[in-house]
C-alpha cells in the first residue's frame, strides 16, 4: 500500500521505470531479497574479517572456508525453540522485532542504486529515510520493556536515549548536505535522493570535497552518528555483552531475535547508503570528470567483472592450498565449485562491460551502465560495511554518560557550526 | 616494645616467637583496645589476615589469631587469642575495615560471634547452613543434609 | 500508469486509503485513551500518528508527513515511552480510569463537536471552492517559500515563525533550568 | 563523583563508614543512609532498580554474584554474594598430609597456580625449617614471574573484554600459550601445574629449557607493546578507566588491598622487595606504582610489572647456577609442634599461609590468605556512586578469581 502511494508520489520522470507499479514491485522484491541476502554474507564476513582481526580462523567447518555457515545459522535460528518469557508482555513481545525489520527495510524504498534503479523517487526522500530509520528504535525500546526483565530494560532506556540524541547530530550534518544542493543556478535544493546525487554530478564534486574541510566534517559527524544510531561497536550499549548480557534482546531466542539481527544489519547498510549517497556520490563511478571520455569509462567499467574475477583468483588460490588429505575433498571440490560461480559472473560481467561499451542506448549498454551504477554504489557501501567491523575488532564501549556528552557536547555544536558555516560559504560563494 | 606493653598490661600479655616470627598471646579482656594500640601506636596499618583455630579439647576452645603488618615498620607480628565456644569477641570492623568479610568468615566456619560487627552473616555458605565446618567436630563428609534436600532437591551434595 | 494528478482538492490515490487511514487513526486513537497500559496507549498513538501522517501524503504534503513522522512518532514518542517504561505497571493497571469529573470532559468535547459542526455547516461559504493546487514535486520548496521567503521578498509568515522558534527557545531554556538544581 | 573521590583523597575516613554489606533491603526506599547525593527528582516515582548481576553473568569472571542498588543506571550500593565455587580447600588440608596437599593450592588461583604452589611449599619448609637449594630457587623464580606473566595476560584480555574491546583477548591468550607450553614441557600440565615441591623442585629442568625461555623474552616484548598500541592511548580506553574505581592509598591500606591495586593507589609495597622470599633479593627489578588509584593506573602498574617480571627472568635464565634442586628433606614430612605465617606476592596481591602443625604428619590448620577474596571487598567503596558500566570495569581492574575468592 504504502509503495502504491509512494508511486503515486514519485515524480513521473525520475526514476523512470519506477514510476510504474508493477515496476516498483519487481524492485521491492529484489530489494527485499537483495538485502536479506547481503545481510546473511555480512554474517559470514563479519566473523571472518573479525576473526581475522583476531587471530582465528572463524568458521571454518559448515562448508569450505565456513562458506555454506550462514545457511546453516540461520536454518538453526529457525528450528530453535521460540521462548516467550511467562511475565513478559505477550503482544508487544511479539511485534516489538517486526517494527525493527519493518523500519529497517522501508528505508530501502529510496535509496538509489543509480539514476533509475530505485524503488521510488520522493521529493522528500531523506526526510522520509530519516524519518523511517529514527521509527527503528521503537521496536528496541518495546522490545526492551514487553520483556519485563531489568537489563532488557536498561538497553532499552540507553538505546532510546542515545538514539534520540545522537539523531540531532545526525540531521544537523544531514542538513549541512542538503545545503549544498542548492548551489546551483536556480538556487533551489532538493530533499530527493536522487537529487542529491545529480547535485553532486552537476557540480563536479562529492559533497565530501565540497568547501574542504565542512563537507568532509558534516561526512565524520555523520559517520559517528550512523554507529551510535545502529547500535554497534563502540556504541553498543543497548547490548553491551559484558554489562547487560545482551541489552534489549536478554529474552528473545530463535527466529525473533534473527529478525532483530537481520534489522541490525539492514539499518547498517542503510544508514551506509545514505552516507553514500550525500557525501561519497552515490552511484558515480570515481572522477567522472577528470578521466571522461570513452576510454575511461570502458576502463571503469572493467572494474565489476575484475572484482569478481580477484573473488574467483582468490578462491583458487584456497583451492589449491588446501591440504591434500581425502578428508579435505569435499571441501575442495565444493570452494573449486564456487569458484568457478565466481569467475562465471566475471567472464559474464566483461562480456556486458565489452558488449556495452558503446554509449548508444542499445540494451546491452543501458545494461552496463546499470551494472556500473549499483557496483559503485554497493562498492562504496561495502568500505562502510567493513569499517563497521573494523571499529568492533579495534575499540572499547563507551560508557552511558560518555556517549551522551559526546554526542551533545561535541557533536551538536561541531555540527552546528558546520551548517552555519556551510550557509555563510555557499553565500559568500554565489 | 614488648617490654613497655608487658608492664601495661602485666600477665595478660605474653610476647613469643617462633621461627623467626613474632606473636602476642593476649587475654581476651585486651583486645579491642590492644588492636587499637598496635594500629594507632605502633603503626600497624595492614590487617592481613584474622582467622581462628579450633581446639576442642582445651577449656577455652578456638584461638583467633590477627595477622597484621606495619608499613612503616615492615614488620609482621601475630595476636593470638582464645575464647570459649559460645563466648563472643569484640569486633575490629572500626580498626580495620578489612575485617568485615574476615570476620564473616570465621564465624561461618567456626560460629565465633563478633560484637559490633556491622552485618555478622554467613560468607561463603549459603545462608540457612547449619554447622560450622573448619570444627574440629565436624565431618570432612559432613553436610547439612536438610539444606541440600530442600534447596538443591537433591539427596546429598557428594 | 500515469498518475493522474490535475482534480483539485481530490486526494491522492483511491478514497479507500482514506477511510482505511482515517479509521486506523480514529480506532487507535480510542485505544490511546482506553488501554489501561500506559505503553500499549503509547504504541497506539504511535499507529494513530503514522495514520494522520499517510493523510498528509493524500493532501499532496509529503514535507508534513515527513515531519510528522521524524517529530512525532521517531522523536516524541521515543520519549513518551522512555518515560512510561519507567512507571510501575501494577499500579498503573490498577488504577481508575476516569476520574469523576467525566461529565464534564463529556460535556467539553461534546460542546466542541458542536462548534465545528457548526462552523462547517454555517460557514462553508466562507471557505474557498478548491483548494490552491500546488504544484506536485515542488510543494516542499512552497512550504520553504511560504516560512523564509523567496527569492527577493519575505514569506508570507516569516515573522510567525521565527517567533514561534523563539518561543520554542524560551520552553526549552525553562525545561532546562526547572530540570536542574544549581546552574 | 569526582568530588567525592577528591575528598577520599585527601581526609583519611573513618573505617566504619565505607563497611560494606549494608543491608540492602532495608534500604530499598530511602536514600537517607547512604552517603551520596540524593536523585535529581525525588518527586518523581524513581523506584530504584535492585539487579543481580551473575552468578552467570559474562563479566563477573565466574560464578560472582553481585546485587547491585540502581537509581537509573547509578549505583547506590553493592552485596557481594560468594561462595559458589566454596570447595573447603582448608577443611581438607587438615585431612590430608603436606605432601599430598600440595596439588590443592593448585585448584585456588588457577590462572597463578605456580604461585600457589610456591607460597605453600615455601611456607612448609620454613615451618621444616628448610632452605631449598639456589638451582631450585632459580627455576622457581623463573616459573613464577612466567606465571605472573601469564596471570597478567589472562587478567588483561578480560578486563579489556568488560571494557568492550575484544581483539586483546586473542592476542594475550596467543602469547600465555607460549607459557603454558613450557610449564607443559617443564611439569606435564599446563594449568594446575604442581611444579614444585616441599624442599624445592622434584623435575630438573628439561634440555632446552634455558634456550626457551631466552625465546620467550625476546618473543613477548614486543607483544606487550602490542597490547599498548592496541589500549594505552586509546580515547576510549582512556575514558573508560581514567577515574574509574578511585580507591585512595588510604582506603586500599584500610581495606588490607594488596598488589597491583595497592601499588596503583601510590603505595610502593611489593613483598619480593619488603620481606624477599626465594632468591628475589638477588635481582634488579624495580616496583612500579600508580598516583591516582584509579583503573587506568592499575592497568599501567600491571603493564609495567609484566616487563619487570620479563627482567627478572632475564637475570634469572643467565646466573641458574648448577647444584641440587632438592633440599634433605625427609621422607615423612611432621613438623615440629608450632605455627608460622608466610606470605609471597602473587599475581594478585599477598597469598599467605598460615599453618598450624601439632606434630603429626597433617596440618592441624592452615588457612590461606587469599588475596582475591580481600581484595573483593573494595569493589563497594569503588563503585559507588558509579555507573553499571564500570561496575564490569572495576571486577575486571580487581583481578579476582573466583577459585581464590571461595576456595
Amino acid at each position: 500500500m504504502l509503495n502504491y502511494i509512494m508511486s503515486y508520489l514519485g515524480s513521473p520522470l525520475t526514476p523512470g521505470q519506477a514510476g510504474n507499479q508493477f515496476w516498483a514491485l519487481i524492485y521491492v522484491l529484489i530489494i527485499f531479497a537483495g538485502v536479506s541476502v547481503v545481510v546473511m554474507a555480512m554474517n559470514w564476513l563479519e566473523r571472518k574479517a573479525l576473526a581475522h582481526f583476531q587471530i582465528r580462523l572463524g568458521p571454518m567447518r559448515v562448508g569450505p572456508h565456513g562458506l555454506l555457515q550462514p545457511i546453516a545459522d540461520a536454518l538453526k535460528l529457525m528450528l530453535k525453540e521460540d521462548i516467550i518469557p511467562a511475565e513478559a508482555d505477550q503482544f508487544v513481545f511479539w511485534v516489538a522485532p517486526l517494527i525493527g525489520l519493518l523500519a529497517a527495510f522501508t528505508v530501502y524504498t529510496v535509496i538509489p542504486f543509480g539514476p533509475s534503479q530505485a524503488v521510488s523517487d520522493m521529493n522528500i526522500g531523506i526526510l522520509f529515510m530519516l524519518g523511517v530509520s529514527s521509527l527503528g528504535v521503537l521496536g528496541i525500546v518495546t522490545a526492551g520493556w514487553a520483556s519485563n526483565s531489568h537489563y532488557p530494560l536498561i538497553g532499552a532506556l540507553r538505546s532510546s536515549a542515545q538514539m534520540v540524541s545522537y539523531e540531532v547530530a545526525m540531521g544537523l550534518a544531514v542538513v549541512s548536505a542538503i545545503l549544498m544542493t542548492s548551489l546551483n543556478t536556480a538556487g533551489t535544493g532538493t530533499l530527493s535522493m536522487i537529487g542529491i546525487v545529480q547535485a553532486q554530478q552537476q557540480q563536479g564534486v562529492w559533497f565530501l570535497f565540497k568547501f574542504f574541510p565542512l563537507g568532509a566534517i558534516a561526512f565524520v559527524i555523520f559517520a559517528i552518528a550512523m554507529v551510535a544510531e545502529t547500535n554497534r561497536a563502540p556504541f553498543d550499549l543497548a547490548e553491551a555483552e559484558s554489562e547487560l548480557t545482551a541489552g534489549f534482546h536478554t529474552e528473545y531466542s530463535g527466529l525473533r531475535w534473527s529478525l532483530f539481527m537481520l534489522a541490525e544489519y539492514a539499518a547498517m547498510l542503510a544508514v551506509s547508503a545514505i552516507a553514500v549517497t550525500l557525501w561519497l556520490g552515490g552511484w558515480m563511478r570515481p572522477f567522472p570528470n577528470l578521466l571522461s571520455g570513452p576510454a575511461w569509462e570502458f576502463i571503469f567499467s572493467l572494474f565489476p567483472g575484475l572484482t569478481f574475477a580477484a573473488l574467483a583468483g582468490f578462491t583458487f588460490l584456497g583451492t589449491i592450498r588446501m591440504p591434500s588429505h581425502s578428508f579435505f575433498k569435499i571441501q575442495r571440490i565444493g570452494l573449486g565449485v564456487f569458484g568457478l560461480l565466481l569467475a562465471f559472473i566475471a567472464l559474464v560481467l566483461f562480456i556486458i562491460a565489452i558488449a556495452g561499451r558503446n554509449a548508444d542506448g542499445s540494451l546491452a549498454a543501458r545494461t552496463r551502465e546499470g551494472i556500473d551504477y549499483v557496483y559503485w554504489f554497493m562498492f562504496k557501501v561495502a568500505i562502510f560495511m567493513y569499517l563497521f567491523i573494523w571499529y568492533r575488532a579495534t575499540w572499547p564501549r563507551y560508557r552511558f554518560d560518555q556517549l551522551m556528552r559526546v554526542g551533545w557536547k561535541v557533536m551538536l555544536p561541531i555540527s552546528l557550526g558546520v551548517l552555519i558555516l556551510t550557509a555563510i560559504v555557499g553565500v559568500l560563494v554565489k | 616494645m614488648v617490654e613497655k606493653y608487658k608492664s601495661q598490661y602485666g600477665s595478660g600479655l605474653e610476647a613469643q616467637t617462633y621461627l623467626g616470627q613474632n606473636y602476642f598471646s593476649v587475654d581476651r579482656s585486651l583486645i579491642p583496645d590492644f588492636l587499637r594500640l598496635l594500629r594507632d601506636e605502633e603503626q600497624f596499618d595492614y590487617c592481613v589476615d584474622i582467622t581462628a583455630v579450633h581446639y576442642p579439647k582445651r577449656e577455652k576452645q578456638f584461638d583467633v589469631v590477627w595477622i597484621l603488618y606495619s608499613f612503616p615498620r615492615n614488620e609482621r607480628v601475630r595476636v593470638k587469642t582464645q575464647i570459649a565456644d559460645g563466648a563472643s569477641i569484640p569486633s575490629s570492623v572500626p580498626i580495620w575495615a578489612t575485617a568485615n568479610w574476615l570476620e564473616r568468615e570465621v564465624y561461618d566456619m567456626f560460629g565465633i560471634q563478633f560484637d559490633g560487627h556491622p552485618d555478622l552473616k554467613r560468607i561463603l555458605l549459603p545462608d540457612g547452613w547449619k554447622g560450622f565446618p573448619l570444627r574440629k567436630d565436624y565431618g570432612i563428609l559432613q553436610q547439612d543434609k536438610e539444606w541440600v534436600q530442600i534447596n538443591l532437591g537433591i539427596e546429598s551434595g557428594q | 500508469m500515469n498518475p493522474v494528478l490535475n482534480v483539485g482538492a481530490a486526494p491522492v490515490a483511491t478514497p479507500w486509503f482514506f477511510y482505511g487511514l482515517a479509521a486506523a487513526a480514529v480506532i487507535s486513537g480510542l485505544l490511546v485513551i482506553t488501554r489501561r497500559n500506559a505503553v500499549h496507549s503509547a504504541l497506539a498513538l504511535i499507529i494513530t500518528l503514522l495514520s494522520v501522517a499517510g493523510l498528509y501524503l493524500m493532501l499532496y504534503a509529503p514535507f508534513v508527513a515527513g515531519v510528522q513522522i521524524i517529530v512525532y512518532a521517531g522523536g516524541i514518542m521515543v520519549l513518551f515511552l522512555f518515560v512510561i517504561m519507567l512507571v510501575s505497571i501494577e499500579r498503573s493497571v490498577k488504577e481508575r480510569q476516569f476520574n469523576r469529573i467525566w461529565p464534564v470532559g463529556l460535556f467539553a468535547s461534546c460542546a466542541l463537536l458542536a462548534l465545528f459542526l457548526s462552523a462547517f455547516s454555517k460557514g462553508k461559504a466562507l471557505l474557498p471552492e478548491r483548494m490552491v493546487q500546488l504544484a506536485e514535486g515542488t510543494n516542499t520548496e512552497d512550504i520553504a517559500g511560504f516560512l523564509y521567503g523567496r527569492a527577493g521578498r519575505m514569506g508570507e509568515y516569516t515573522f510567525a515563525f521565527e517567533i514561534a522558534s523563539l518561543l520554542l527557545l524560551v520552553a526549552i531554556l525553562g525545561a532546562v533550568i526547572m530540570t536542574k538544581k544549581k546552574i | 563523583m569526582s568530588e567525592r573521590t577528591k575528598e577520599q583523597a585527601n581526609v583519611l575516613p573513618d573505617p566504619a563508614s565505607y563497611v560494606q554489606g549494608t543491608k540492602l533491603d532495608k534500604l530499598t526506599h530511602s536514600t537517607s543512609n547512604l552517603e551520596f547525593e540524593t536523585p535529581d527528582h525525588p518527586y518523581l516515582d524513581s523506584n530504584e532498580l535492585i539487579i543481580n548481576m551473575g552468578p552467570q553473568h559474562p563479566a563477573t569472571h565466574g560464578v560472582l554474584r553481585v546485587i547491585l542498588k540502581l537509581d537509573g543506571e547509578k549505583v547506590l550500593g553493592t552485596e557481594c554474594v560468594i561462595g559458589y565455587l566454596h570447595r573447603g580447600v582448608e577443611k581438607i588440608a587438615e585431612n590430608r598430609t603436606y605432601t599430598m596437599f600440595n596439588p590443592y593450592v593448585d585448584r585456588m588461583d588457577y590462572v597463578a597456580a605456580v604461585s600457589n604452589g610456591l607460597g605453600y611449599c615455601q611456607a612448609v619448609e620454613k615451618l621444616l625449617n628448610i632452605e631449598a637449594p639456589p638451582r631450585a630457587n632459580y627455576i622457581r623464580v623463573i616459573l613464577t614471574e612466567l606465571n605472573r606473566i601469564a596471570s597478567h595476560q589472562l587478567w588483561l584480555g578480560t578486563h579489556a573484554l568488560d571494557i568492550g574491546a575484544m581483539t586483546p583477548l586473542f592476542y594475550t591468550f596467543r602469547d600465555r600459550e607460549e607459557i603454558l607450553k613450557i610449564f607443559e614441557k617443564y611439569c606435564g600440565a599446563r594449568l594446575t601445574t604442581h611444579a614444585f615441591r616441599i624442599g624445592g623442585c622434584q623435575y630438573e629442568t628439561y634440555a632446552g629449557f634455558e634456550k626457551e625461555v631466552k625465546n620467550f623474552l625476546t618473543f613477548v616484548a614486543p607483544k606487550i607493546d602490542e597490547y599498548e598500541t592496541l589500549l594505552t592511548t586509546n580515547r576510549i580506553w582512556l575514558e573508560r578507566t581514567k577515574n574509574v574505581g578511585v580507591i585512595s592509598a588510604a582506603d586500599a591500606i584500610a581495606l588490607g588491598v594488596t598488589g597491583p591495586v595497592l601499588r596503583a593507589s601510590g603505595v610502593k609495597w611489593d613483598i619480593r622487595k619488603a620481606l624477599p622470599y626465594a632468591n628475589y633479593a638477588d635481582f634488579d627489578f624495580e616496583i612500579p606504582t600508580g598516583q591516582n588509584g584509579d583503573t587506568y593506573d592499575r592497568y599501567l602498574v600491571r603493564m609495567v610489572e609484566m616487563r619487570q617480571s620479563l627482567r627478572i627472568i632475564e637475570q634469572a635464565v643467565n646466573g641458574i647456577p648448577e647444584g641440587p634442586i632438592m633440599a634433605k628433606v625427609p621422607k615423612v614430612i611432621k613438623p615440629a609442634v608450632g605455627e608460622i605465617y608466610h606470605s609471597i606476592e602473587a599475581p594478585k596481591g599477598e597469598l599467605g599461609y598460615f599453618i598450624v602443625s601439632d606434630g603429626s604428619t597433617q596440618p592441624y590448620r592452615l588457612r590461606v590468605r587469599p588475596p582475591s577474596f580481600v581484595n573483593l571487598q573494595a569493589l563497594d567503596v569503588m563503585v559507588r556512586g558509579m555507573l553499571v558500566a564500570d561496575v564490569v570495569a572495576v571486577i575486571g581492574t580487581l583481578d579476582i578469581v573466583l577459585g581464590e575468592v571461595d576456595r
